[in-house]
């Protein structure tokens, strides 16, 4: 396959494949945060964390019709400000889909899984009937666009890096705020004890609401930021849901650790396997092989031996 | 090594630990034929990951547990039960939706494979030693009540009937009395003390009346270790274990 | 007769319900609809086998299955696979370069019927993989899963990846299995034409009477040992496994038994719709399947048939006049039926009938209808 | 039941309704003549099914369908309907899910008694509806481009079938780029499938190209890093690409980040038209090249009055893609051949489709005619995109014969 190849050539082509593979990571990695968050930390099946990442994307380019409307002159400057407003509409909806919906439910996972996805269902027609139902993208800025040539034959992808760089910026975000913060030590504390924490005077009940709310706030951050690699239309989120649970679930739901090896080797996997063979078939190798790894070591690869 | 016993249960070297915490660390442990044998000890000792070991809940990370000199370790949850050797849990774990008498019913040790249990019938047998086991607990009133409405002294009572219908050669208890009214506490002394005839007894306890009243034999268990075993004047007296619960 | 009554039936309440439903679709739909309706209902009632069969599965068992949608269609594509190699003669493939094979396999330059193809030339090679296959593979699963205690959520999880990776396969090997369009263009079963009226009444009725024995041999296992069994490895996994029970065969069983089910109600969707597509492996008409089943109620096998019926009836209904809202009251549905109505439309049966009618009263006992919401967070290993 | 915006109350008469019409004031003839089989057919009017996705993923593509369809009919409503009855319409929601569209187009035909039906717009749906149509002697215009192997006697086939969008293409870009090595990419479902299986025969057999890669993605994927270094490592003179639905946008939006852009690289695709240019964005395909047999952009009177009526119809910001052109043609197809058969019976109206010599002087994209095979004899351009989401069309074809059993492609 490589024969007629000079080496330079082919170390071009490594060096891209090898961004290719880091680049489906941070990709991964940034969809699968905020419902390890959830999933990991309330056990809350999010099958709609999919449509909260919608959301995210539809408040971008809600901001960029917004901008080029009025302020075409701070284009450039928007799409920053839009990511922080994807967080923060988002983080609000997860926050009253929590106090209206998932409180509830805390001690039946399996129907969350049920309630959300009802809830999905009723994001998409909103979606729908607010934006219409034809795919739509943000006008992006001129510095996301093309690519960056450190050699004539390396092209490396400004919207990659740009994605890698937030992925990189949230995951430290959510390891500060989980494991440095007073607040992580009450999430945490709640996780593992709720009826202490109660007692010891944590308010569990408000503890869970940020949570939820802070896990689909980073899912309004991925739909923003995955707006510079593809679009927006009512049913994007259902796209992603599948592969966010497995990465989640492969690298064990409790663990932070976990959910980035998962999504490091399963993205390398995957490009990998696409770079060699047809990519349907990548795609059914590399979930066929998880479910297989799933069934010898179910508890997922980051899972300590608790004692019970 | 062939290292038969006579013993009912025979713990030789065993340790578990979690991500490198032993839990319960290099135990030797023996039980007679119809001894009734009491495991107290301060919280963490070690002592329900002990009957978790025994009963195949656990996985044990070294040693072997032999009950009558057959390997434990190795085998499934269900085959240890099938062995002979019964659990009732910390709390209550019986089946709150269905009625006393399903209650039993289910347990009764026939039809328990997939076919066998969809051609089980409520034969006469199955009847006489239902109502037999529930008089032995107290319970013959109550055997159309739903399991979920019994006072949680009556619950601890069916878990262990539950036990009992399989006839086990091994039963353990954890902490059968908690939160107990005196007066059942007495009932459930006497009806440990008729239950163990016949069997090996294995229970774990804090309350040392209580303890004092149905022991045979007490081990002390500290850290996953074991700190004293004898009778119970031996180890009330023992330095080590007055340490352990008063001292500091 | 006592067995049939109290075993088959359910005792009174059971029995009437059992009769009211067989009255519904046996004698009340046909007199009042025409062919067209009849048609629909008998496709409706194809997915109440998935409905049912999630009843035995999750309602009783606590095992949430995402992937029944994958043995509904093995099913359907079983009997499709047959279909399809009847309507693919040479003579009626003769324009192909190579007749005698079904025509999307000779426009990916297939020129040989494949393997697993040439037993689906036989009918009834055909019924007995519909019976075995799909369950046979729901055996593999469950073994695997069940074994390790995969459980719960987990459990869910992989049987939705499942379906992704079948629906995956089956649109990416369009060659062997008619890709994303799905087997199509089915038109006769033994020389009979499936699209003619009184085939089409003659599948309402073989669809309508498996599915009643369907709800009676359940009927059977639930309320023999295995059916209490079941209802307490939901609740107490670990004191059942105590009981000395393996529980990991008795949720092989049912798996297999529920994949059987489903895969019934595909075979019959073929035949009475007339194709099969991948449309029905994937990931959303398998949460459907359980929806139908958690409005019916979860744990009532003939709530599952309503809640089908209802749910489908209303699709239909909603989609012709106000399509934008469809959504909306689907998803409303799912939140409500899960916070407000866990017991689905036979809890409201049971609190309401026995005021309606005061002879149900006697036999209302709670013990018939658990209580369905339980504490579901020591399921499984993890 | 019907699903009309209040928009359509204040249409106008539609000087391209004028231009299109053939016999504006037939004499009204007797209910019983034209009508022998029962249809929904009153003496002032006739009743026709829309069929199209309205929810679901591909109600995305399948609005520009159905607004087109109604467009023509409200036009054709204008002029005095057919046969002197003015059309109404049933329309139903295919949901995007085959089966339902099955029900539905039953439900059409059986109980609506519709004389005609409009719609489907996926391969999927129309092999579903299929049967149905053939059983109960339904009669289905569908607008889509797509991989052809089919001609049914219920079916007129309103977009081109693979060969005749597929090969002067090719032939085009053969020529005019000297392309020689190319690659392939697509969907991995049938229609992507079927057209690459026709162009790599045409690169191989009859332009002596070489096809370098072949790679198919599944649907809705949106990862196209690594296939895009593949592409880089093949060099291909041309990349030919039928992605559809989300994954196209990532396609392009990924295609130009990764810095080919058409500076460098040849790409031709089969599966964008000015809808989908919405979704991806004209700045990311600027120089890139589309085959189609109509665009927005182009430039005759025919055209300028449709793309005038449809936005006054649906709003200035709609646009028009190939398809929705397509399914525009159908009501006025189905109007020339009734009015040729003198009936609306099935059976007249496909013998006067087959036999009747009928053509369109006035369609959008140029005139067309229809073919004996139940396809449309149409010409095949080559639209270069713009930044601003229009083509400007840099190649046509003369008009080629549709041929949906191509000899020597299967």
């Amino acid at each position: 396959m490589f024969d007629e190849y000079t080496y330079s050539e082919l170390g071009s082509i490594f060096a891209m494949q090898g961004f290719a593979g880091i680049s489906l990571f941070s990709v991964l990695l940034l969809m699968a945060l905020g419902l390890a968050i959830i999933f990991g930390q309330m056990g809350v099946i999010n099958m709609a964390h999919g449509e909260f990442m919608a959301v995210g994307a539809y408040t971008t380019y809600f901001m960029s019709t917004l901008t080029e409307t009025y302020f075409p002159s701070l284009m450039p400057y928007y799409f920053l400000v839009a990511i922080v407003v994807a967080f923060c509409v988002a983080g609000v909806l997860g926050y009253l889909a929590e106090y209206a919906l998932i409180r509830h439910l805390y001690k039946r996972p399996l129907d969350t899984l049920l309630a959300t996805w009802g809830l999905s269902l009723i994001m998409q027609q909103s979606f729908r009937t607010l934006f219409g139902a034809r795919e739509v993208s943000p006008t992006l800025p001129d510095w996301l666009l093309g690519s960056y040539q450190p050699t004539d034959t390396i092209d490396i992808p400004l919207n990659g890096m740009f994605v890698l760089a937030l992925t990189a910026v949230v995951t430290l975000g959510v390891f500060y705020l989980l494991y440095k913060s007073s607040w992580g030590l009450r999430v945490r504390a709640t996780t593992q004890n709720r009826v202490m924490s109660g007692a010891v005077g944590i308010n569990t009940k408000s503890v869970d609401r940020y949570t939820f709310a802070l896990g689909c706030g980073i899912a309004g951050i991925a739909g923003a930021a995955f707006t510079t690699i593809a679009s927006t239309g009512p049913t994007t989120g259902t796209l992603y849901i599948v592969d966010t649970f497995m990465v989640v679930v492969f690298g064990g739901a409790a663990s932070l650790i976990g959910t980035i090896v998962s999504a490091f080797s399963i993205a390398q996997a995957q490009s990998l396997l696409e770079f060699f063979i047809s990519g349907s078939m990548a795609k059914v190798y590399t979930l066929f092989a998880l479910v297989l790894i799933l069934m010898f070591k179910p508890e997922g690869l980051f899972a300590s031996k608790v004692r019970r | 090594m062939d290292t038969n016993t006579n013993f009912t249960l025979a713990i030789e070297d065993l340790t578990v630990s979690f991500d490198g915490f032993k839990a319960v660390d290099a135990l030797n442990f023996y039980l007679d034929k119809n001894e009734l044998h009491v495991v107290i000890g301060p919280n963490g000792a070690g002592k329900t990951t002990v009957l978790d070991l025994i009963c195949g809940k656990t996985k044990s990370t070294e040693g072997s547990i032999k009950f009558l000199n057959k390997e434990l370790t190795k085998m499934a949850e269900h085959e240890i039960v099938r062995a002979g050797v019964g659990r009732k849990f910390q709390t209550p774990s019986i089946y709150e939706n269905l009625s006393v008498l399903e209650n039993l019913e289910i347990s009764y040790p026939y039809g328990r494979g997939v076919y066998g249990s969809l051609t089980f019938k409520r034969n006469k047998t199955v009847l006489d030693k239902i109502h037999e086991i529930a008089k032995q607990i107290m319970l013959d009133d109550a055997l159309d009540t739903e399991a979920g409405l019994l006072s949680h002294g009556q619950k601890q009572w069916l878990e262990i009937g539950m036990l009992l219908i399989q006839d086990p050669q091994l039963l353990m208890l954890d902490e059968p009395v908690a939160g107990m009214s005196v007066k059942e506490r007495e009932q459930t002394a006497e009806l440990l003390n008729k239950i163990s005839e016949g069997r090996s007894v294995l229970v774990i306890e804090h309350d040392m009346e209580f303890v004092e009243r149905i022991a045979d034999k007490v081990t002390v268990l500290h850290q996953g270790k074991i700190l004293a075993t004898g009778d119970m004047e031996t180890v009330q007296n023992d330095p080590k274990v007055i340490e352990v619960y008063l001292g500091h | 007769m006592n067995f049939v009554y109290e075993k088959l039936m359910g005792g009174k309440q059971g029995l009437l319900g059992f009769v009211l439903l067989a009255a519904l679709i046996l004698v009340i739909m046909p007199m009042f609809f025409d062919i067209f309706r009849l048609n629909l209902i008998g496709k409706y009632l194809t997915y109440a086998f998935a409905a049912v069969s999630l009843v035995l599965l999750w309602g009783y068992g606590g095992i949430l299955s995402l992937g029944q949608g994958v043995f509904f269609g093995l099913g359907g594509y079983g009997m499709a696979m047959f279909l399809k190699l009847e309507a693919s003669s040479p003579e009626n493939t003769k324009i192909q370069s190579t007749p005698g094979i079904p025509d999307f396999m000779d426009w990916n330059q297939i020129t040989e019927l494949p393997w697993f193809w040439v037993p689906f030339e036989s009918f009834t090679l055909t019924i007995i993989a519909i019976l075995t296959l799909p369950a046979l593979f729901a055996y593999i699963i469950g073994k695997a899963m069940f074994t390790r205690r995969v459980g719960g959520v987990y459990f869910a999880i992989i049987t939705q990846v499942i379906a992704v990776i079948l629906t995956i396969l089956i649109v990416g090997q369009q060659g062997f299995t008619g890709g994303i369009n799905g087997i199509t263009d089915l038109r006769t079963l033994n020389g009979w034409d499936i699209t003619s009226d009184s085939a089409k009444y003659f599948f309402y009725f073989l669809n309508a009477g498996l599915l009643l024995t369907v709800i009676v041999i359940s009927r059977f296992i639930l309320t023999s040992k295995f059916g209490s069994l079941l209802l307490a490895m939901r609740d107490k996994e670990d004191r059942v496994r105590f009981s000395g029970y393996d529980v990991a065969h008795f949720k092989i069983f049912i798996f297999s038994f529920a994949a059987m089910i489903s895969a019934i109600g595909g075979a019959m969707f073929t035949l009475q719709v007339g194709f099969m597509s991948p449309s029905f492996v994937g990931i959303v008409p398998s949460i459907e399947m359980v929806i139908f089943a958690a409005v019916g109620g979860r744990i009532s096998l003939i709530g599952a048939v309503y809640g089908t019926l209802m749910i489908n009836a209303g699709k239909t209904a909603f989609s012709e006049s106000f399509p934008e809202l469809w959504l909306f009251l689907m998803g409303g549905l799912f939140i409500s039926v899960v916070m407000f109505f866990p017991n689905g439309l036979a809890g409201l049966w049971n609190d309401y009938a026995p005021r309606v009618f005061p002879f149900l009263k006697e036999k209302a006992k709670t013990k018939d209808v658990p209580p369905v919401v339980t504490d579901e967070t020591g399921k499984g290993t993890v | 039941m019907k699903y009309f915006r209040t928009k359509i109350k204040g249409l106008m008469a539609l000087p391209a309704a004028i231009l299109l019409s053939t016999s504006c004031f037939a004499a009204t003839p007797s209910t019983a003549d034209i009508n022998t089989t029962g249809l929904a057919i009153t003496d002032d009017t006739v009743t026709v099914g829309i069929l199209h996705s309205l929810t679901g993923t591909m109600a995305i593509s399948e609005t520009g369908a159905q607004e087109a369809e109604k467009l023509a009919i409200s036009q054709i409503n204008e002029m005095g309907g057919i046969l002197g009855r003015k059309i109404e319409i049933v329309q139903e929601d295919g949901a995007s899910d085959w089966p339902t569209f099955a029900e539905k187009s039953r439900k059409l035909l059986v109980r609506d008694k519709v004389a005609a039906v409009f719609g489907a717009w996926t391969s999927a749906s129309r092999k579903a509806v299929l049967p149905v149509f053939e059983k109960e002697n339904g009669l289905l215009y569908y607008p889509t481009f797509y991989e052809g192997l089919e001609q049914s006697k219920n079916v007129i086939y309103t977009g081109q079938e693979a060969t005749q969008q597929i090969l002067d293409g090719l032939n085009w870009v053969a020529k005019e780029k000297k392309a020689k090595t190319f690659y392939l990419i697509g969907s991995d479902y049938i229609w992507p499938r079927t057209s690459m299986k026709i162009a790599r025969k045409h690169i191989e057999n009859v332009l002596g190209g070489k096809v370098v890669g072949e790679e198919y993605k599944p649907l809705g994927d949106t990862q196209f890093g690594s296939v895009i270094n593949k592409i880089r490592l093949k060099k291909p003179d041309v990349i030919y690409a039928a992605v559809v639905g989300g994954s196209n946008v990532a396609w392009f939006k990924q295609l130009k980040a990764a810095g080919i852009t058409a500076k460098k690289q040849t790409l031709l695709t089969i599966s964008v038209t000015e809808d989908e240019v919405l979704g991806i964005g004209g700045e990311n395909l600027e120089g890139f090249y589309s085959i189609m047999k109509y665009f927005q952009s182009q430039d005759n009177e025919n055209n300028k009055a449709f793309v005038k009526a449809f936005k006054e119809m649906w709003g200035e910001d709609s646009v028009i893609g190939d398809v929705t052109q397509a399914a525009y043609l159908g009501p006025w197809l189905w109007k020339a051949a009734v009015e040729k058969a003198g009936s609306f019976d099935v059976d007249k109206v496909v013998k006067a489709s087959e036999e009747g010599e009928i053509e369109l002087k006035t369609a959008p994209e140029g005139y067309v005619k229809l073919h004996p095979n139940h396809h449309l004899w149409s010409v095949a351009r080559v639209g270069e995109w713009k930044k601003d989401g229009q083509a400007t069309v840099v190649y046509e074809s003369g008009l080629i014969e549709p041929n949906p059993f191509p000899e020597g492609y299967q």
